[in-house]
C-alpha cells in the first residue's frame, strides 16, 4: 500500500492568478474550493492541535515547565528517544536497501515484497503488539528458553524495540520508492558505465537526489516511533520510569487525572514534528531555489 | 537538552537486566486505582526496611487494568508482588504455577489487607436524586461504570447490583438480571478501567452518576474539586477485597522472598493501615477504622462468597465468554 | 564477498541490496507473523468458526469496516480538494496547512483520542454546539468515525499530491482552451488520471482506520455491539486470557487489511497502464 | 476575423519578457512568430491563447476586447509542442472532447458530433485510428491528432506552438505541407510559432520576427529575406559576412554586410582581390565554401554558397587561388541605398 507516498519537494504552485483571465465566476469556484480545503484541514486537523495546546498551557508556562523537567516525564522522554534512537537508523538503512531494490530491479516476487512491506501500515497496532507476546512471552514456545537465560524481551526495552520497529518499518521504504521507481535508471547506468561503482554511484548519484524524500522519510519515520502508543503498551510492563515511553506517560498523567501535565508532554511531540517538518520545508526552499540560481 | 548521562544509566539498567542493578528492586505489579496508595506506603516501608536490615531497597510500581496487569505477569512481567483489584486475577496466576494455590491463607483476612465497597459519585446536589441502586434505572438517568470484560472494578459494580436485586423482597436470579440488565442499558460509555470511567463521569461530563470503588469516589473529590461532586452510599453494596500475594516464581527467582513477605505483611501494620485509611481504603484493623469511623458510611456490605460463592464461580457464570454479561448485552441492545 | 554483478543489471547493487531487505523482513516481519498465525492455528476450524461469527465479533468488525469505509470515502473526496489546493494553489500559511497533514503521524493516537474526545464532547467546542442540535458525536459511533477522518487523511492528501503535482499541465491547458469549464477539466482530464491514487490513498486510509486503536478507544463508548471496535475487542478478549480469541480475531483482521493491499498493488499497476510520460525533448 | 494586438507587455518577475508588441492579423492569414528562445514568441502565443494574462495592453477578437471573453467564447485551437494529448482517452474521444465540452451549452448533437470527428479523421489521414490510445500512435499521427482536435471547435484562429519540434524531418517536412494545404482550403487564421527560419520561410504569409519582447521586423518571407531591416535580421536569415568599408573600397561608414550566397568567385585574375578556397562542404543543392582572405586586420575567414552546377562546371582544388566579387551588399547606416549592382 503506497501510504504515505512522499510528499514531494512542492513545486511553486501556479499562483492564484493562473487564470484570471476567466470572469469572476470562475475564480469564485477557486475561493470556495480553498475554504472548503482549509476549513476541513483545520477542522479535522489544527482543532485537535488546539485542544491540546490550549490545554498544555492553560495552568501558564510555569506548570508547563515543571511537568516537563518531572522525573517521569524526563524518563519517559530519554526511553522514548532512546527507542528511536535504536529503531530509525535501523528503519533507514533497511528502507534505502527495499526502495532501491524495488525501485530499480524487476524480479519475481517484487510485487509480494511490496504488499509485505506495507502490511505493518495495515495492521492494528494491537495485533502489532500481541504478535510480540505471542513470540517471546513466557507462554510462548521461546519462553522458557528466554526465562532459563534471564533474557527479558518483552515488558523490557527489547520488547519495546521490536514493537516500534515493526510499526514504523515502511516508512522511509514507502517515500522513497515512488521517487526511485519514477527515476528510472538512466543516470545510474550511465555513472556505471563510467566506471562508478556500486557505492560511488549510489553516493554521488542516486543519494543527491532523493535527499528529500529520505529526510521526509526519516522525519515521519521518527515522529510515528515517539508517538507510538497501541503496539508498545501491549508489550510494556507499564513500569514507572523504567518501561514507559512518553505516549505511555501521558495515559498515566492523564489516569491521575493530571490533564494539564498530560497534554504538556503531548505538545512536545506535536511541537517536535511540526517544526521538523516546518524546517525541512524552509531548508528545500532554499535548496530549491539555490539550485534554479546555480542552473 | 536531555541529560545524557541520565539515558545512558536507564539504557544500561535495561539492557543488562535487573542483577547487575547495584540494590534489590521489587517490582509491585498493581490495578488503577492503587497509584496513590502506593506511593506512599512505598515510602514509608523502604525507610522502615532499611532501619530494620540495613539493606537500601528499591520498589517498582506497574499500575494499569488488573485483568491485564495478571496477563502480563503470565506473560512475563517479573513482578515480585501482585497487589490487583479481585481474587480471581491471582487465581489465574495460581493456575499458571507462578504462586501457590493457597495463596489466600498465607497472609491474615485471605490476602485483603485492605477493602473498599462500590459507591455512587453524582454531581453536586444530586440534581437526580439517586439515593439507592433502583434509582439509577430511572428513565432520564445516565450512568457510567467501566467494562466487566477489562476492569477489576467493573465487576465489584455488576456484582453489587445484582446482589442488591438479590437482597430486595422477593428478589431471585430472574429479577437480579432484569435488574442489572435495565442497569447497563441506562450505561453510555464503558471505559476499559476505572480511571477511564472516572475521568469520562467527571472530567467529560457524561452521565448522572458514577459506580466505583469507594476509594476512587474519594480521591475524585480532592482531586477534582469536592465542590462540584458528591458521593452517595447506597443501603446495601458488596465488600470488595482487593487482594495482595507474593509472586513466588519471581521472587525466588530474583531472590527476594523475604522482602516481598515483609513488603506485604508491613500492610498490616498500624503505620500502614493508616495510610490505607487515609486513601480512602477501609482499614482493616478495628483501631485505625475507629479512628476513621465518620470518613466510612455504614453500609450492609454482602460478600462474593455468600451471594456468588466465591470468585471462579463468579467469573464463570457471569463474565465468562458467554456468561450472564454477555447476555445482558446480547439482549439489550 | 563481492556481489556476482547478474549480466542483465549493470545497476548495481541487486545482491547487497536484496539480501538486506530479505534478512530484514523475514527476521523483523514474518516471524511475528508466523507466530500469529501458528497461534491461530493451534485451533480447530470447529473452534474457529463460533469466534468468529460470534454476534459481538461480528458487530465489532462490521462498525471497524463501516466506520473506515466511510471516513476513506469522505476524505477521498476532501482529502482530494485538500491535495489539489495545496499542489496547484499558493496561499499565506500554505506551508503550516501543509506540515498539519502530517500531525496525525506525530501525535500518539491516544492524545488524539483524548483530544477528540475533549472537541465532542457534549462539552466540548463542537459538542457543545451539536449537541445543541440533539446531535451527540463523543461516545457514539459517530464519534469513531471523527476520529477515523482524522487518522486516514494524511494517507489521501500524502499520496495524492506527487501524483498532482507531477501531473502534465499541458493537458488541462489544451481542455482549457478547447473550451473546458474548471469543472470539466478536472472531471475529464484530471480526475481519471488521479483515480488510481486516491483509491490508494483511500485503502490505506481504510486499512489504517481498520486497525486503529488508540484515538478511537477514547472517542468511542466501547459499548459491546454498539460501539466495539474489533482492535479493542482484540485487547477485550486479551485480557480475559482468551489468547485464542485473540489471535482469531488479529488473524482475521489481518487477511483483511492483506486483501485490501492486494487490492491497492492492482490499482497502482493499473494507472502505469495508460499514464505513459510524454516524450521530453 | 480581425485580430489585433496592442502594445502588449509581459513580464515573469524581475525579467520582461514582452516589452510592447503591437499588430494587426487580418483573417485567412498565415503569420509565424519567428525569433531565438527567449524572445517571447511562446509566451505570446499563451497571451493570444488565454492562458497567460498580459500585465499591460489589450488583445481584440473582431474588434471585441479578449480579456472579457471566457476561454470558450474566445474559440481558439491550441496545438502544443509535445501534443498533449488525453492519455486515457481514444482518439476519438480526444478529437470530440472540445465539442463535448460545449455539447450542453451550444446544443450540439451526437449525430452532429460524430459527423464533425468523421470529417475531422478523414482530413487529417486517421481515419481507421478512432478507438487507437495516444500511446499507440507514432509522433506524426499524435500531432494530426492534436491538430485534427483543435480545429474540431471551428476555432477562429489557430494557435500553433513548434507543432514540428518534437518530430524528425522527413515526417516534419510531411506536416508542414498538410498544414499548409489543410489552412488554404479551410481559409483559417494560423500564427505558429518557431525558431527554425526554414520552416518560417516555407509556411508564412507573413513573418513576425520577434528578438528580446520586440518586434524587429513584420513582413512577407521574402521582404525579411531581401530586404531586412537590420543586420539582426539579415544574420537571422542565412550566413552572412560582415566586412569593413575599406576593405572593398567603399566610403561608406560602419560595416558591409554581404550574404554567402552574394558572393561569387572566379578563376585568380591579378587584378581581382585573392582568397585561398579552405574548405569546401556541399550542402544539397547549394556548395558552401570557405574563402581564407587577407586584410589590413589579419587572415580573415569568407563564407560564400554557390550553385551546385556551377561548382561542378569549374571545380577548384583545396588551397588554390581564387578572386572573389560581391555581388550584393547591405550597409544600415544610411537609409536607402540600393544593392549596388557591383
Amino acid at each position: 500500500m503506497t501510504e504515505l507516498a512522499s510528499s514531494p519537494s512542492i513545486p511553486r504552485p501556479a499562483s492564484l492568478t493562473w487564470n484570471l483571465a476567466k470572469p469572476l465566476r470562475a475564480n469564485l469556484g477557486r475561493y470556495i474550493l480553498l475554504a472548503i480545503a482549509i476549513s476541513y484541514g483545520v477542522l479535522i486537523l489544527g482543532l485537535p492541535l488546539a485542544v491540546v495546546l490550549l490545554e498544555a498551557f492553560k495552568k501558564g508556562l510555569g506548570s508547563y515547565r515543571e511537568a516537563l523537567l518531572a522525573r517521569d516525564a524526563l524518563g519517559a522522554m530519554s526511553l522514548s528517544l532512546l527507542v528511536a534512537f535504536l529503531v530509525v537508523p535501523l528503519n533507514t538503512v533497511f528502507g534505502l536497501a527495499a526502495a532501491w531494490l524495488l525501485g530499480k530491479f524487476r524480479f519475481r516476487g517484487r510485487n509480494l515484497l511490496i504488499t509485505l512491506i506495507d502490511l505493518p501500515l495495515a495492521v492494528s497496532p494491537v495485533v502489532a503488539g500481541l504478535m510480540f507476546v505471542l513470540l517471546y512471552g513466557a507462554q510462548s514456545p521461546l519462553g522458557p528458553w528466554l526465562a532459563a537465560h534471564d533474557l527479558k524481551i518483552i515488558f523490557a526495552l527489547p520488547g519495546i524495540w521490536l514493537s516500534s520497529l515493526f510499526v514504523t518499518l515502511p516508512y522511509v521504504a514507502r517515500e522513497l520508492l515512488p521517487l526511485l521507481e519514477s527515476q528510472g535508471t538512466e543516470l545510474e547506468e550511465a555513472a556505471a558505465l563510467l566506471g562508478a561503482s556500486g557505492w560511488q554511484n549510489f553516493w554521488h548519484i542516486s543519494l543527491p537526489r532523493m535527499k528529500w524524500a529520505l529526510l521526509h522519510g526519516i522525519i515521519l519515520c521518527n515522529a510515528r516511533v515517539l508517538g507510538e502508543f497501541g503496539a508498545v503498551s501491549v508489550v510494556s510492563g507499564h513500569i514507572r520510569g523504567k518501561t514507559n515511553t512518553l505516549p505511555l506517560h501521558i495515559e498515566i498523567l492523564y489516569n491521575e487525572y493530571q490533564f494539564t501535565a498530560a497534554f504538556a508532554a503531548a505538545s512536545v511531540l506535536a511541537f517536535l514534528a511540526l517544526i521538523t517538518l516546518v524546517f525541512k520545508r524552509v531548508a528545500q526552499k532554499h535548496h530549491t531555489q539555490a539550485a534554479s540560481l546555480s542552473a | 537538552m536531555f541529560p545524557t548521562r541520565r539515558l545512558a544509566v536507564l539504557a544500561l539498567g535495561l539492557i543488562l537486566g535487573s542483577p547487575l542493578a547495584p540494590a534489590k528492586t521489587l517490582l509491585n505489579a498493581s490495578y488503577d486505582p492503587t497509584r496513590e496508595l502506593y506511593r506512599d506506603i512505598n515510602k514509608e516501608f523502604l525507610s522502615d526496611w532499611k532501619q530494620k536490615t540495613g539493606e537500601s531497597l528499591e520498589i517498582e510500581q506497574s499500575h494499569g487494568g488488573s485483568g491485564k496487569q495478571a496477563r502480563a505477569i503470565i506473560d512475563g512481567l517479573e513482578a515480585d508482588v501482585a497487589t490487583l483489584a479481585l481474587a480471581y486475577d491471582i487465581d489465574v496466576l495460581a493456575d499458571k504455577g507462578l504462586l501457590s494455590p493457597n495463596w489466600q491463607e498465607r497472609l491474615p483476612n485471605k490476602g485483603a489487607p485492605y477493602t473498599s465497597t462500590i459507591v455512587f459519585l453524582v454531581r453536586k446536589g444530586n440534581p437526580k436524586g439517586i439515593k439507592d441502586w433502583n434509582d439509577l434505572i430511572k428513565a432520564d438517568v445516565g450512568v457510567v461504570t467501566p467494562n466487566p470484560k477489562t476492569g477489576g472494578g467493573a465487576r465489584w459494580n455488576y456484582l453489587a447490583a445484582w446482589g442488591y436485586a438479590l437482597k430486595q423482597k422477593g428478589g431471585n436470579e430472574l429479577k437480579a438480571k432484569a435488574f442489572v440488565q435495565e442497569l447497563y442499558k441506562h450505561v453510555k460509555v464503558l471505559d476499559s478501567g476505572a480511571r477511564g470511567a472516572t475521568t469520562s463521569f467527571a472530567e467529560r461530563g457524561v452521565g448522572d452518576v458514577l459506580l466505583t470503588w469507594e476509594n476512587e469516589a474519594f480521591l475524585a473529590l480532592n482531586e477534582l474539586g469536592a465542590d462540584r461532586f458528591e458521593i452517595v452510599v447506597p443501603s446495601v453494596s458488596i465488600l470488595a477485597e482487593p487482594v495482595v500475594a507474593v509472586v513466588d516464581r519471581v521472587a525466588t527467582k530474583h531472590g527476594t522472598q523475604k522482602q516481598a513477605e515483609a513488603y506485604l505483611s508491613y500492610l498490616y501494620t498500624e503505620k500502614a493501615q493508616d495510610i490505607i485509611a487515609r486513601h480512602g481504603f477501609r482499614p482493616r484493623s478495628p483501631k485505625v477504622a475507629q479512628a476513621y469511623a465518620e470518613r466510612f458510611k455504614k453500609v450492609s456490605l454482602f460478600t462474593i462468597d455468600e451471594l456468588f460463592g466465591g470468585w471462579r464461580a463468579a467469573q464463570k457464570k457471569h463474565f465468562d465468554e458467554g456468561g450472564l454479561f454477555d447476555q445482558i448485552y446480547g439482549a439489550s441492545s | 564477498m563481492v556481489p556476482r554483478h547478474s549480466r542483465k543489471q549493470i545497476v548495481p547493487g541487486f545482491g547487497v541490496t536484496l539480501s538486506v531487505t530479505l534478512f530484514y523482513v523475514s527476521i523483523m516481519l514474518l516471524l511475528p507473523l508466523a507466530a500469529l498465525l501458528a497461534r491461530a492455528s493451534e485451533l480447530s476450524f470447529a473452534q474457529i468458526v463460533p469466534i468468529v461469527t460470534s454476534e459481538r465479533v461480528l458487530a465489532a468488525c462490521k462498525l471497524s469496516l463501516g466506520a473506515a469505509a466511510l471516513a476513506a470515502g469522505v476524505n477521498a473526496i476532501l482529502g482530494t480538494v485538500l491535495a489539489w489546493v495545496l499542489t496547484r494553489y499558493d496561499f499565506i500559511g500554505r506551508r503550516w496547512l501543509d506540515a498539519l497533514i502530517d500531525l496525525p503521524m506525530a501525535l500518539p493516537t491516544a492524545v488524539a483520542g483524548i483530544a477528540l474526545s475533549a472537541l465532542y464532547g457534549d462539552r466540548g467546542w463542537i459538542g457543545a454546539w451539536t449537541s445543541h442540535f440533539g446531535i451527540s458525536i463523543a461516545y457514539t459511533r459517530l464519534g469513531i468515525f471523527v476520529a477515523l477522518l482524522y487518522v486516514g487523511l494524511p494517507f489521501l492528501v500524502r499520496t495524492l499530491q506527487p501524483v498532482l503535482a507531477e501531473a502534465e499541465r499541458t493537458q488541462e491547458e489544451a481542455a482549457l482552451t478547447l473550451g473546458a469549464s474548471p469543472w470539466q477539466n478536472f472531471r475529464y482530464v484530471v480526475l481519471p488520471q488521479i483515480m488510481p491514487a486516491i483509491l490508494t490513498g483511500a485503502a490505506m486510509a481504510f486499512a489504517r482506520g481498520v486497525g486503529e486503536y488508540g484515538s478511537v478507544i477514547f472517542i468511542a463508548g466501547n459499548i459491546p455491539k454498539v460501539s466495539e471496535i474489533a482492535p479493542l475487542l482484540i485487547v477485550t478478549k486479551l485480557e480475559q486470557y482468551d489468547y485464542a480469541a485473540a489471535t482469531v480475531i488479529a488473524v482475521f483482521l489481518l487477511s483483511l487489511s492483506l486483501v485490501l493491499l492486494l487490492i491497492m498493488q492492482k490499482l497502482q499497476m493499473q494507472s502505469q497502464r495508460y499514464r505513459l510520460k510524454e516524450v521530453q525533448p | 476575423m480581425k485580430l489585433h494586438l496592442h502594445q502588449i507587455e509581459k513580464s515573469f518577475g524581475s525579467s520582461s519578457v514582452l516589452k510592447g508588441i503591437t499588430a494587426s492579423i487580418d483573417q485567412g492569414s498565415f503569420i509565424t512568430l519567428l525569433g531565438a528562445s527567449g524572445c517571447g514568441k511562446t509566451t505570446l502565443l499563451r497571451i493570444l491563447a488565454g492562458l497567460e494574462t498580459p500585465d499591460r495592453g489589450t488583445i481584440s477578437f473582431d474588434g471585441q476586447d479578449a480579456s472579457q471573453l471566457s476561454l470558450q467564447e474566445r474559440r481558439v485551437g491550441f496545438v502544443f509542442q509535445h501534443y498533449a494529448l488525453f492519455p486515457h482517452l481514444t482518439v476519438f474521444e480526444n478529437i470530440v472532447f472540445g465539442l463535448k465540452v460545449r455539447a450542453t451549452r451550444e446544443q450540439i448533437s451526437r449525430a452532429a458530433m460524430n459527423t464533425r470527428v468523421k470529417e475531422l479523421l478523414e482530413l487529417v489521414h486517421l481515419q481507421n485510428f478512432a478507438d487507437r490510445y495516444p500511446h499507440q500512435l507514432s509522433g506524426g499521427q499524435k500531432q494530426r491528432v492534436a491538430l485534427a482536435r483543435a480545429l474540431a471547435i471551428h476555432p477562429r484562429v489557430l494557435l500553433l506552438d513548434e507543432p514540428f519540434g518534437a518530430l524528425d524531418t522527413e515526417v516534419r517536412h510531411k506536416l508542414r505541407e498538410e498544414l499548409k494545404t489543410l489552412q488554404k482550403t479551410l481559409g483559417i487564421t494560423c500564427i505558429l510559432v518557431t525558431h527554425d527560419q526554414d520552416e518560417a520561410l516555407a509556411l508564412s504569409d507573413r513573418i513576425l520576427l520577434l528578438r528580446e519582447g520586440r518586434i524587429e521586423q513584420i513582413g512577407k518571407p521574402e521582404d525579411l529575406y531581401l530586404n531586412p531591416a537590420s543586420s539582426f535580421v539579415m544574420n537571422y536569415f542565412g550566413r552572412t559576412n560582415e566586412l569593413s568599408a575599406e576593405e572593398l573600397g567603399f566610403s561608406l561608414p560602419g560595416p558591409i554586410l554581404v550574404r554567402a550566397e552574394d558572393i561569387s568567385i572566379d578563376p585568380a585574375l591579378s587584378s581581382a582581390a585573392l582568397a585561398r578556397l579552405h574548405r569546401v562542404s556541399p550542402r544539397g543543392s547549394t556548395v558552401h565554401l570557405e574563402l581564407a582572405i587577407e586584410s589590413p586586420q589579419g587572415e580573415r575567414t569568407l563564407h560564400a554558397e554557390i550553385p551546385r552546377e556551377r561548382w561542378a562546371k569549374h571545380p577548384v582544388e583545396l588551397g588554390a587561388l581564387v578572386s572573389w566579387r560581391i555581388n550584393a551588399y547591405k550597409n544600415f547606416h544610411e537609409s536607402s541605398v540600393e544593392p549596388s549592382s557591383l
